[in-house]
């Protein structure tokens, strides 16, 4: 029988595990060594460049954890959960409350993770009976009802007002290169745990939840039990970042996690590409990096993030991590090869 | 009592017209339109520069939705269709793009300072047994309603089963003579019509700026929930339901409570009808 | 505070024989642009005006202002930006609310000096210097002011943010000073929503004699439109922000409802025969760019001379311990400027809170009329 | 083994639609072996499956894997009791490899929780390696070894069949239900498909249900089969009587076929 | 002659899976289609529809050339199918399922209803079910329901994408009766099949191999000679 040898270019998010295809881990071994590379530069930023940039750095590494977290409940498991921002932000306030109270600040971040983590399936429940945008608006609901909870415990958290965090430094490290290293490490730990539940058996029960939903059932899988476990992964994700970006920002209030965080979220997941692996690396530099990079275009800046982020979608649907494929497939690329064919056909996979 | 009963009917009149926006072009299109506020806002923006302009009121109103609907057919065919082969979430990101950049450029043309749509009617009130009552707050609640039975007249004709046919499977439906094309056109046009409606009718009562499209949009969707993204009765009950909520909790508990509890009803009705107002249609997977 | 006292040995970075550099972060676009826009235009009017007399002590005055869009964390990346990237001198009116307080920590460490910032909290910091009153020392003027017209109901709205915590401070601080006045109805709005219509309905049901808001000037202008529609015509009071005094940003929405707004007041307001307002108001005519004419405009212009008269003072000695000395200074010998109370900083604490007197400004027949002068609270 | 032990009975199973009966009173056991399911479209068939494998709840009557009742477990439960069944139009995933779409069958050989599999402990890799290499082994015997890497939505709708029964295959069920597995297949790929199916109850005595309207297939495999009808079995014995009954030549053959052979 | 393919190559992405294949249908002809699995029968259909686009070669109907006529455009011309795993519409009604199928002839009201007697006479199993959601519906009749579908479009050419699939024999040896009463009305049949009863009520037979033309016979003769066709048969 004969069979297709290149990947497909399915546009829906194409959560691709190592299928096991030769060609693919000699690719595998030179991201990793570039990986290494990549980790051992970012080490040494706080020695080579200024606050400002070590901030930014900062940043757009607190939301590649988050974003690790959010790809694997929307990307991963299909379950568009829109709590993700208050989860954040009970790590944030979780974290600054503790450490206000006396608890040394690397010992909140396991404790809000914990807290957060079980929080995420409360909130995730409703999974049992809904899904789509039915669980989004539920959880959109809850996470809004969270930020609403963090106002009104003014005594507690400041309210309205905002409360100061208080800041954690490593003895003899000014600035924010403390917790920059924090950030660092934690993002490479939260990667490659993520790595590790998604190209395993876990990564795929996903999958087959997302793609067969209850019908996995008859495979043995415990639907529920896989969906709950997404989102308690994303809300652990979710709260680590929380904490770290309390620190950073050193003052803290509701607004701040409310829709202006969701969306900036949700954008790191796609434009990166959901249900991939580095995709929430990519989507949260493009997200950070681009902002500071338009500020210079004053009344232009929203604008011009808005198109670029349009052009991103419409040249790459499958996120700018697809950009290797998209490119090993393309009319383009194919016509200079030698039975190169636009990939027309594709959307029919098969009708009905 | 009624003052809060008014201004909610009125505020969920405006939410249900937008979930109407959003479930006509979800059934044709299946795509989740996170720029249906801002569509309505841009042409009712454009209908506030024609009704200052002392041009006559109608005219400015019929500017205001022609404009929408044609924005909307206008982005249909230059950006969704050539995405739609790549699933829902490139078309959903791609709206959420298209609301940054138009609220962007709203703030650019126009500036960001709030606006109204002056209508004759704003900001005149009549008295019915002791209760003042604004004739904006009847006229939306009126053409609220009209609009939500036009459109489900409109789509009780074999274009909704058109439509809900492309939305489940465009390759197929275009198999069996269906032109997907014209219908999503359709559709969007519909939309993008309700969508400035909605805002024109926000406007003619309050003020609309390039940030009150975030909260109207979200109530929107919630609508569109409420209907369970198919039914428009359904949704537009769903709406009217909401504004009453959020009406009330903001007099008897506090206006910052509002969003949140209004969702947090969404989410009880949805655990006890899963499908929100529509009479399940459940599939079966086995 | 280390880092204040390690920094101003060296020599401060953003000045040269030629230049100073100063910076601000300031909501270009988004929900504030409109004040935003206005700020702007007040610095870049005075920078020109200093550069085209000869600049300061020969330094000609560069301006890197960024935009935080309203965003709070896009104000603590800003100033970090500011401070480390762009290497300014010092912060002359930033505004960005909320967000500054996120900066302070790193304020501190760097000794960066933050004049005049527009209408945070009081931090009681080395760097922070207050030019204007804060919110809170308005609201308790104009309670003052409606307890001499002897008004003993009171209805109040504040936005669940920083807005509505000042106003808490200041009632429990004012409202002892009146036992005669009370309370009768206090609502509470989202930030940034547009639906004050339940907020409305409950203060028009207790019928107060007049009102106090402590809300963003799109509500501001929502609630008056609201109140005025059907005939409650009771006065109503927003702080500058808010009322967006002397300027068009809360009464131009607002329409014919802005009509008997009271608008706290940290700068004079722009229409006044005050020689200073006046010089101002030519120069503005000729600015190219928005709100030039609008009363952020003559805040921050005012803030931006009077941080060139602080630097000619100072003389050759740019270091930040000697900017310290001359401000606090000031309380021997002020700066008066006209448009604003004269600015007589001293030493911490309560010393950096520069100028607290706020003044009283009303709508009347769609123009902004000084309605009490500025002065102290009770 | 012993041949005559039923591993899956159902006693007077009802099933009702709205006002529709679906199910009539269906009693019938299937020991280990193959054991064919057949009647004319709309006889309740697939229904019967999905009261089985936990989708359908009956409105009456028992069904017991084995001796345990399982009427009112949740699928997945039904499923770890050693009960795997195909679906009628295939399910699988089309993004993901045919080795990883068949992998997710494997539930039963993990023994290692989520965190153990997180933190990547030797449990975890140890029941990893073991089904891959079952999956190995069962992809050979069904020969599709040399496409494992590919993708599995891009292989016709006959293929994907069989790339299921793999998957039931993996969990080594004690009752298999296969829901038209050789529809759609052409004639190699049905040699395939049965002696892969013969190797493997040759060597477990798993009890295999086969609804198929392709009788030659029927008969090739079922020393017996049942026919069911309007909801409810009419006949139940070898193929070759079954198909000779007149009511279910009326019902099921019609004249043509009866002709035809 | 009503449907001419010339050399045509197609295929997915960069994959070429049909390699110059060549056929041609007269009108009011039955061509039965045979091939292994995985040979590139459904890619024909999908090229014959308009779902995938001719790489190169030429596809003509009825003297035309379809070039890249869209598949709803073509459906208008008469060029009905019933795709490979019937392509149902789950979310809608057995009813408004029917009705699709007549979207492209454009027909209302009285015709409408008179065609829709017509089919659901031929499967009286659907009569019963018009409201009912099409996913309650079992496999076999949703095949029913895909075929009557196909026929409310007044095909002039029906493509049939494994006619049998699913069905129990006695409807599929109706079936075979029902297309040939269809062809005496002047419909003519394309139909990718499995089963030998397929070639008694075909007159032509092709045979696909790894995407290339292998032979084209009548089927009478096919049907008790040639071994290698009964390779291909069940
Ligand atoms: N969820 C459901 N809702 C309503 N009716 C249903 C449902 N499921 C099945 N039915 C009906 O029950 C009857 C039996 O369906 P079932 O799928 O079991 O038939 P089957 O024997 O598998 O037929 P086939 O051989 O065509 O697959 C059919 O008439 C079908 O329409
Ligand atoms: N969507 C697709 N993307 C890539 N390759 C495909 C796709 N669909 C089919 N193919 C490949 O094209 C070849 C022909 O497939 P096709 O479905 O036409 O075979 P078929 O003759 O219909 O088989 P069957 O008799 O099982 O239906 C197969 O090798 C298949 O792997
Ligand atoms: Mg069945
Ligand atoms: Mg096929």
């Amino acid at each position: 029988m004969t069979t297709v040898d290149d990947p497909a270019q399915t546009g829906a998010p194409v959560p691709r595990t190592r299928g096991g295809a030769a060609p693919a881990r000699g690719r595998g071994a030179l991201k990793a060594v570039a990986a290494v590379v990549a980790v051992a530069v970012l080490f040494a930023a706080p020695f080579g460049v200024n606050t400002y940039m070590l901030f930014v750095l900062n940043l757009t590494l607190v939301y590649v954890i988050s974003t690790l977290g959010f790809n694997l409940l929307v990307g991963w498991s299909g379950q568009i959960g829109l709590a993700h921002a208050a989860l954040f932000a009970i790590g944030a306030y979780g974290s600054a409350i503790a450490v206000e109270g006396g608890v040394p600040f690397l010992v909140t971040i396991p404790l809000v993770a914990l807290a957060a983590a079980t929080l995420a399936v409360v909130i995730g429940f409703p999974a049992i009976r809904l899904t789509g945008f039915f669980l989004a608006i539920a959880t959109l609901a809850l996470g809004m009802a969270i930020i609403e909870v963090l106002t009104v415990a003014a005594p507690i958290t400041g309210g309205g007002g905002g409360m100061d965090v208080v800041v954690w430094k490593i003895p003899g490290i000014t600035g924010s290169a403390s917790t920059y290293f924090v950030t660092l490490v934690v993002a490479v730990l939260a990667y490659f745990l993520v790595r590790r539940a998604l190209v395993g058996r876990f990564g795929r029960t996903l999958q087959t939840v997302r793609h067969l939903g209850t019908l996995s059932g008859s495979l043995g899988v415990s639907v529920l039990r896989y969906r709950l476990t997404a989102f308690a992964l994303s809300g652990f994700l979710a709260a680590i970042a929380g904490a770290l970006y309390a620190q950073l920002q050193t003052f803290i209030f509701p607004a701040m996690f409310g829709m202006n965080l969701l969306v900036p979220m949700l954008v790191m997941v796609f434009v990166g590409g959901a249900g991939s692996l580095w995709g929430p690396v990519v989507g949260a530099a493009f997200a950070v990096v681009l902002i500071e990079f338009f500020q210079d275009l004053g009344d232009l800046q929203a604008i011009a993030y808005g198109i670029v982020l349009m052009l991103a979608i419409a040249v790459l649907p499958g996120g700018l991590v697809s950009l290797g494929r998209t490119a090993r497939e393309s009319r383009w690329v194919g016509r200079l090869t030698s039975r190169g064919r636009a990939a027309t056909g594709e959307e029919t996979g098969r009708a009905g | 009592m009624v003052q809060t009963a008014l201004s909610g009917l009125e505020a969920g009149s405006w939410f249900a017209l937008l979930g109407l926006a959003i479930v006509v072009v979800m059934k044709a299109a299946d795509v989740p339109n996170f720029a249906m506020a801002e569509i309505g806002l841009v042409a009712t923006y454009v209908g506030t520069v024609v009704n200052a302009g002392a041009a006559n009121f109608w005219v400015a109103v019929v500017v205001t939705l022609l404009g929408g609907a044609v924005l909307a057919v206008a982005i249909d065919l230059l950006l969704m269709r050539r995405l739609a082969k790549h699933g829902h979430f490139p078309l959903l990101l791609m709206t959420i793009g298209l609301s940054l950049a138009l609220n962007a450029l709203i703030g650019l043309i126009w500036g960001h300072d709030p606006r109204s749509f002056t209508a004759p009617w704003s900001g005149s009130y009549f008295t019915v047994a002791g209760f003042e009552i604004s004739w904006a707050q009847v006229v939306t609640i009126a053409v609220g309603a009209a609009g939500a039975i036009g459109i489900t007249w409109f789509f009780r004709t074999s274009t909704g089963a058109q439509m809900r046919a492309v939305a489940e499977n465009r390759a197929t439906a275009r198999l069996v003579g269906v032109n997907a094309g014209r219908l999503s056109a359709i559709a969007w046009g519909v939309g993008g019509l309700i969508a400035a409606m909605a805002v024109m009718l926000q406007a003619q009562s309050t003020l609309v700026s390039t940030h009150s499209a975030a909260s109207l949009i979200i109530y929107g969707f919630v609508a569109a929930t409420m209907g369970g993204f198919v039914s428009l009765i359904g949704t537009f009950a769903g709406g009217l339901a909401l504004g009453v909520i959020q009406q009330t909790v903001g007099a008897y508990v506090s206006g910052t409570a509002q969003f949140a509890v209004a969702l947090l009803a969404v989410v009880i009705v949805l655990l006890v009808r899963p499908d929100g107002f529509t009479r399940g249609v459940r599939l079966r997977d086995v | 505070d280390d880092g204040g006292g390690a920094a101003a040995g060296e020599a401060p970075p953003g000045v040269t024989d030629t230049a100073i550099t100063i910076g601000a972060t300031l909501p270009l676009t988004g929900t504030a642009a409109v004040a935003g826009q206005g700020l702007e235009a007040g610095l870049r009017i005075a920078a020109d005006e200093i550069n085209a007399a000869g600049g300061i002590n020969g330094r000609q005055v560069e301006l890197v202002l960024l935009d935080d869009a309203f965003a709070p964390d896009r104000v603590v990346t800003n100033v970090r930006r500011l401070v480390s990237q762009e290497g300014v001198y010092a912060l002359v009116a930033p505004a960005g609310s909320q967000g500054l307080p996120g900066t302070w920590s790193f304020i501190a460490e760097n000794g960066t000096p933050v004049w005049g910032p527009v209408s945070p909290g009081d931090p009681e910091l080395d760097e922070v210097y207050l030019l204007s009153a804060t919110r809170k020392s308005q609201i308790q003027v104009a309670i003052d002011y409606y307890a001499a017209q002897g008004f003993t109901d009171i209805g109040v709205i504040r936005q669940n943010n920083d807005l509505g915590v000042s106003m808490t401070a200041a009632l429990t601080d004012q409202m002892p000073e009146h036992p005669e006045m009370r309370i009768v109805a206090e609502q509470e709005t989202q930030t940034g929503s547009t639906d004050v219509s339940s907020a409305v309905n409950n203060i028009i049901a207790a019928n107060p004699q007049a009102v106090l808001l402590a809300t963003d000037n799109t509500q501001v202008g929502l609630i008056l439109q609201g109140l005025r529609n059907r005939g409650v015509t009771v006065p109503v009071f927003a702080d500058q922000g808010g009322a967006g005094t002397g300027g068009p940003s809360a009464i131009g929405p607002a329409g014919a409802a802005a009509e008997g707004l009271i608008g706290g007041m940290q700068v004079d307001t722009v229409s006044t025969d005050n020689p200073d307002v006046e010089h101002w108001r030519g120069l503005a005519q000729q600015y190219s760019g928005e709100q030039g004419t609008s009363g952020f405009s003559l805040q921050t212009y005012s803030s931006l001379r009077a941080f060139a008269e602080l630097v000619q003072r100072m003389g050759d000695d740019m270091g930040y311990a000697n900017f310290q000395a001359v401000a606090e200074g000031l309380r021997e010998d002020p700066i008066s400027l006209g448009a604003i109370p004269d600015i007589e900083c001293g030493p911490l604490p309560g010393g950096h809170t520069c100028v607290n007197q706020a003044g009283l400004a009303i709508v009347r027949g769609g123009q902004w009329q000084i309605l009490q002068a500025f002065q102290a609270p009770s | 083994m012993p041949a005559d032990r039923a591993l899956i009975e159902l006693t007077d199973v009802r099933k009702a639609f709205g006002g529709n009966l679906v199910l009539d009173g269906v009693s019938f056991a299937a020991r280990p072996g193959f054991t064919g399911l057949i009647g004319p479209n709309g006889a309740g068939k697939t229904t019967c499956l999905n009261v089985i494998s936990g989708y359908l709840q009956p409105g009456a009557g028992t069904v017991r894997i084995g001796d345990q009742e399982v009427v009112g477990l949740a699928p997945h439960a039904v499923a770890r009791m050693g009960v795997s069944r195909t679906f009628q139009t295939p399910r699988l995933i089309p993004d993901l490899s045919v080795v990883d779409n068949v992998l997710v069958g494997g539930t039963r050989h993990h023994r290692a929780g989520h965190v153990a599999e997180l933190l990547g402990l030797r449990t975890a890799r140890e029941d990893e390696a073991r089904v891959r290499e079952r999956a190995a082994a069962l992809l050979d015997a069904f020969g599709l070894a040399d496409v494992g890497g590919r993708q599995a939505g891009r292989f016709p709708i006959g293929t994907q069949k069989i790339i299921e029964v793999v998957r039931a295959l993996l969990n080594e069920p004690a009752v298999l239900l296969l829901d038209e597995p050789a529809a759609g297949l052409g004639a190699e790929d049905v040699d395939r498909l049965v002696e892969g199916l013969r190797a493997w109850t040759g060597e477990t005595g798993t009890a295999i249900v086969i609804i198929e309207h392709d009788l030659e297939l029927i008969s090739r495999l079922c020393p017996v089969a049942a026919v069911l009808h309007f909801g409810r079995i009419i006949q139940f014995g070898a193929p070759e009587e079954v198909l000779r009954d007149p009511v279910v030549v009326e019902a099921y053959l019609g004249a043509g076929f009866a002709a035809g052979r | 002659m009503l449907l001419d393919v010339e050399r045509v190559r197609t295929g997915y992405g960069r994959l070429e899976v049909l390699h110059d294949i060549s056929l041609h249908v007269e009108q009011g002809e039955i061509v039965t289609v045979l091939g292994p699995n995985g040979t590139g029968k459904t890619t024909l259909m999908r090229l014959l529809s308009g779902v995938l686009p001719v790489w190169a070669g030429q596809v003509s109907f009825d003297g035309a050339d379809l070039g890249r006529t869209t598949p709803e455009k073509r459906a208008a011309l008469g060029l009905c199918q019933l795709p490979e795993g019937r392509g149902i519409f789950q979310t809608l009604t057995v009813g408004e399922n029917l009705d699709l199928g007549a979207v492209s002839s454009r027909r209302s009201g009285a015709d409408l209803r008179a065609d829709r007697d017509r089919v659901l006479g031929v499967f009286p199993e659907l009569a019963g079910r018009l409201a009912a959601s099409a996913s309650s519906l079992s496999g076999g009749q949703q095949q029913m329901l895909a075929l009557a579908r196909a026929l409310m479009g007044r095909p002039r050419l029906l493509l049939i994408d494994e006619l049998s699939f699913g069905l129990a024999p006695r409807i599929v040896g109706d079936l075979f009766t029902v297309v040939r009463d269809l062809r005496e009305d002047g419909v003519t049949f394309l139909i990718v099949e499995q089963q030998a009863s397929a070639l008694r009520v075909s007159d032509r037979t092709y045979i696909l191999r790894n995407g290339r033309n292998e032979l084209d016979r009548p089927s009478a003769e096919l049907l008790d000679s040639d071994e290698l066709v009964a390779s291909y048969l069940r």
